[in-house]
């Protein structure tokens, strides 16, 4: 296989595993949410996926997986910081 | 010089340099009345003062623009200016405006002059920076026009650049920004929300537009680098600077009557309003490290450096500190704003300009650059200006933190005058620094008439 | 298979898809709404009561309809730039169009959350809360109307045939910012809707 | 900048940028302008007040002192000296009318403006009217 067909073989994968488990994800970001609870896990349990859910369409639907490390670390190192913030943010005022 | 009527920008950067000269006598006039405040009193109180020396600033950095243009433009679009005569024209019309202005505010008392020009009929005066009497207004703005549409015409019959396209589009937005002037309601909290649609998007929006252009120009000449590269550069740059600068206009809002989101809007777009200017920086010092050739004159390539340093400095960095709304609420009005005004209009404009100066007019008096001597001299100007502006920003910085801290915080807060008493000392300081700015001055104005054998020819 | 060859490193390419000045671009709004974000967390830290009830008076379905179509728009852009990268102009147009589609509903639904809230009175500056939500939700809306607009101007380009498995990068410049509005979106929702 | 940074692209990202921002701009003046009635008191604004500001303008005050901390930083505050006066408009009126015509040997000195008694009354109410904008509770006490 030459560096073309892999290329081209990666850009078409669909990537529809990922979309159904973003959209399951979001489903129980919404149950969380109908349940109206709070508190310490939950927020974590929210953050973590809101890390998870935002990486997938970094890596996969933007396709920086396909890319040198250093375009996709900027997002990734992006993400970890503003959602380890958040989660300060948020245990300042659950304490 | 490819073009003869570039030579119509030499009258206009002669007239910004004495205007200069003007405006750095009546700093020191200002800074000797902070220290001894009967100084001149009542001949020249201190509100006269202040504005002749905020209106000359403006004044003289509109000719520099002015001038910068009609050099710059016929160079890049390779023709010929489309009416130097109007251009010559504006210039006189302009200047004795200008001086008449100036010689207004000195001569008689404010309120006669407000009086005399019919200040009553539509009242625009009185409003900082904004001070000149309707009559000049209506003048600036005629004299925009004639401007705008002598380069328009230009541009339009010859080549398109990316420097010309943003160079107008600066200008336009100069022009029409300035507008904004002639509206002056009876509402103070209107008056002031679209005072600053003057001010602050002309410093920290369209004059940028003007800043840039003019810098990729210079880069382009000096360092020899690809005009593509360079105008990729000033289209990313030009971008964030409207991006952020716009929404940036709300760290003006916080406290003065309009509604209190503009607490977050403003703290949040005015805290990327570095990023520009960050990347101005990064960029001239990325071509110059680039280039291709090397220029003779060294010192139109330090006035590019310094400007993209010292923009960054003023506007960027000290206006970061005191920016987002819990500081400023309580730096807002003091000597801080003071200290950031000055670094950030050096920086940014007043270095642009001397720039400009400094490539376009060994070329208008016919050779490449001048000689070592002289641009040695030049040298010594640009250090000991700016070294002097950065100690007056420290010191107006030092007096503008005891002043929050004595007059703004704690249980037993001081009143104005006493506070003023208190920091005294900081303000010898920085009229001692000031008199440095002067010599700085003087320096830089002998490079012209400093000769020398080495000088390359044209 | 495809997994292997994802972290075969020499295969990697040098920039990320679509023209690096779109990619200056989303790193810079990232940074903008990374602010929003971080100033929402922490003025939240001094508010929490006022926050948490403001945050009851939002329309969680909404949100999360919301965010289903938006990770529904950003699967069909994939399918788009998967489809062109195969020569297929055809189906990357329909893609398109399908992704533009969700971008209009996105926008339906949160029209109606908008009203509803005028209704009730809610504004820019009843209280930090809504300042916040406000901003960042009509900040967002209006990065949705401007993706769109990318999007429909790449939808154009490729029904003329202007795309091919060779030459695509506006189709990757246009799929790489809708994915980052659909990325500020999904965290958007959860920390101001959901999380308290 | 490498090749895959078109120069298209960066115009397009300046001129689409300096649009959606301004639009917001204006989006977000129209909603405050929609506002501003609760925070400015208009209807307050009586003859007398809007004479104030003229004689406020055309007498250049901004010159040495700041309203509502803008202006310049040689002279105080005045956004909240009724206040400060005690809300005392009389003592406001006193103050302008009473500096000396030759200033005060060494020190700083207001300049004697020659008001009558009506143009004082109206820059009172001026800064009466203004000290009771809702400025966000600028400043943070009363020196101001």
């Amino acid at each position: 296989m030459t560096q073309n067909t892999v290329k081209t073989f990666l850009y078409l994968r669909p990537c529809t595993w990922d979309w159904l488990l973003l959209m399951a994800l979001t489903l129980m970001i919404l149950m969380v949410a109908e349940t109206g609870l709070g508190g310490r896990y939950i927020v974590g349990l929210l953050i973590v996926s809101m890390l998870v859910k935002t990486q997938i369409v970094a890596d996969y639907f933007m396709g920086l997986k396909r890319v040198r490390l250093r375009w996709r670390l900027i997002v990734s190192g992006y993400l970890l910081v503003v959602m380890s913030m958040i989660g300060l943010a948020y245990k300042l005022s659950l304490s | 010089m490819q073009y003869q009527s570039q030579a119509v920008a030499k009258p206009y950067f002669i007239a910004a340099l004495a205007m200069f000269a003007g405006q750095i006598i009546f700093g020191l006039i200002m800074g000797l009345q902070y220290v001894i405040g009967d100084f001149l009193f009542p001949e020249i109180p201190f509100n006269v003062a202040r504005m002749v020396h905020t209106n000359l600033l403006i004044v003289w950095l509109l000719f520099g623009f002015m001038g910068a243009a009609y050099y710059l433009v016929p160079e890049e679009s390779e023709t010929e200016l489309f009416s130097p005569k109007l251009a010559m024209a504006l210039f006189w019309i302009f200047l004795v405006a200008g001086v008449l202005t100036i010689v207004g505010y000195l001569a008689v008392p404010y309120a006669t002059l407000a009086k005399i020009t019919g200040n009553d009929i539509l009242p625009t005066m009185g409003r900082e920076f904004l001070e000149q009497p309707t009559i000049t207004k209506i003048g600036i703005v005629i004299v925009a026009l004639g401007f705008l549409f002598n380069i328009l015409m230009t541009v339009l019959k010859g080549r398109k650049t990316v420097i010309t396209s943003v160079l107008l589009i600066g200008l336009g937005g100069l022009a029409v920004f300035f507008l904004f002037s002639f509206y002056n309601p009876d509402n103070l909290v209107l008056d002031k929300y679209f005072w600053w649609w003057t001010v602050h998007l002309w410093v920290e929006g369209v004059w940028e537009l003007i800043l840039g252009s003019i810098l990729a120009f210079v880069l382009i000449k000096v360092t020899g680098v690809d005009r593509e590269v360079i105008e990729k550069w000033l289209y990313v740059i030009i971008a964030m600077t409207l991006i952020t600068g716009i929404i940036g206009t709300g760290h003006h809002y916080f406290w003065i009557g309009t509604p209190e989101y503009w607490q977050v809007l403003g703290s949040i777009f005015s805290a990327l309003e570095p990023i520009p200017f960050f990347m101005m920086a990064v960029f001239a010092f990325n071509m110059v490290n680039r280039r291709r050739r090397e220029h003779p004159n060294k010192v139109a390539t330090l006035w590019a450096l310094g400007t993209a340093v010292m923009s960054f400095l003023g506007a960027g960095v000290w206006g970061f500190m005191h920016t987002l709304a819990p500081v400023n609420y309580y730096t807002h009005g003091t000597q801080l704003t003071a200290a950031h005004a000055h670094m950030a209009f050096y920086g940014a404009y007043v270095m642009i300009v001397l720039c400009m100066i400094s490539y376009a007019m060994p070329m208008m008096r016919g050779r490449a650059a001048n000689s070592a001597k002289a641009q040695v001299v030049e040298m010594w100007g640009f250090w000991l200006m700016t070294i002097s502006i950065v100690l007056i920003t420290l010191f107006l910085t030092g007096a503008g933190i005891l002043q929050v801290y004595m007059q703004r915080m704690g249980d037993a807060p001081m009143s104005f005058m006493v506070v003023q008493d208190k920091i005294t000392l900081f303000y010898w300081l920085r009229e001692a620094a000031g008199v440095v700015f002067l010599i700085g001055l003087i320096t830089y104005f002998a490079s012209f008439f400093v000769g020398g054998d080495e000088a390359a020819s044209a | 298979m495809n997994d292997a060859a994802i972290d075969d490193v020499s295969l990697k390419e040098k920039y990320p898809p679509g023209d690096l000045a779109i990619w200056v671009f989303i790193y810079a709004e990232f940074l903008a709404f990374g602010i929003f974000f971080l100033a929402y967390a922490f003025a939240r830290s001094y508010n929490v009561e006022l926050f948490n009830a403001s945050q009851l008076h939002l329309d969680k379905r909404a949100g999360a309809l919301n965010t289903l179509i938006l990770i529904t728009g950003s699967y069909f852009v994939v399918r788009a730039v998967a489809a062109i990268r195969v020569n297929q102009s055809r189906a990357c147009v329909n893609w398109l169009l399908a992704a533009i589609f969700s971008g209009g509903l996105f926008l339906i639904v949160k029209i109606f959350e908008f009203h509803g809230e005028y209704v009730q009175g809610y504004s820019l500056s009843s209280n930090l809360f809504y300042t916040f939500y406000f901003s960042m939700t009509v900040f967002h809306f209006m990065h949705v109307i401007l993706g769109m607009v990318i999007l429909t101007a790449v939808m154009f380009k490729a029904r003329r045939g202007g795309y091919s498995a060779e030459d695509h990068r506006g189709v990757e410049t246009g799929a790489s910012y809708w994915h980052m509005v659909d990325m500020v979106w999904i965290i958007l929702f959860p920390l101001v809707y959901v999380i308290h | 900048m490498s090749e895959n940074f078109t120069k298209s692209m960066a115009r397009n990202m300046f001129y689409g940028g300096a649009v959606f921002f301004f639009l917001l701009f204006v989006g977000l003046t129209f909603d405050t302008m929609r506002e501003l009635p609760k925070r400015d008191h208009r209807e307050n604004i009586t003859p007398e007040v809007a004479q104030g500001k003229l004689l406020w303008e055309e007498n250049d005050c901004i010159g040495c002192h700041t309203l509502l901390g803008e202006g310049a930083y040689f002279a105080p505050e005045l956004g909240n000296v009724y206040t400060r006066f005690g809300k005392n408009k009389q003592a406001i009126m006193a103050f302008i009318k009473s500096r000396p015509v030759d200033g005060i040997e060494g020190r700083r000195s207001m300049p004697q403006f020659n008001f009558s008694d009506e143009q004082l009354n109206d820059i009172a109410e001026f800064l009466k009217w203004t000290s009771e904008i809702n400025s966000a509770g600028w400043p943070p006490n009363i020196q101001g």
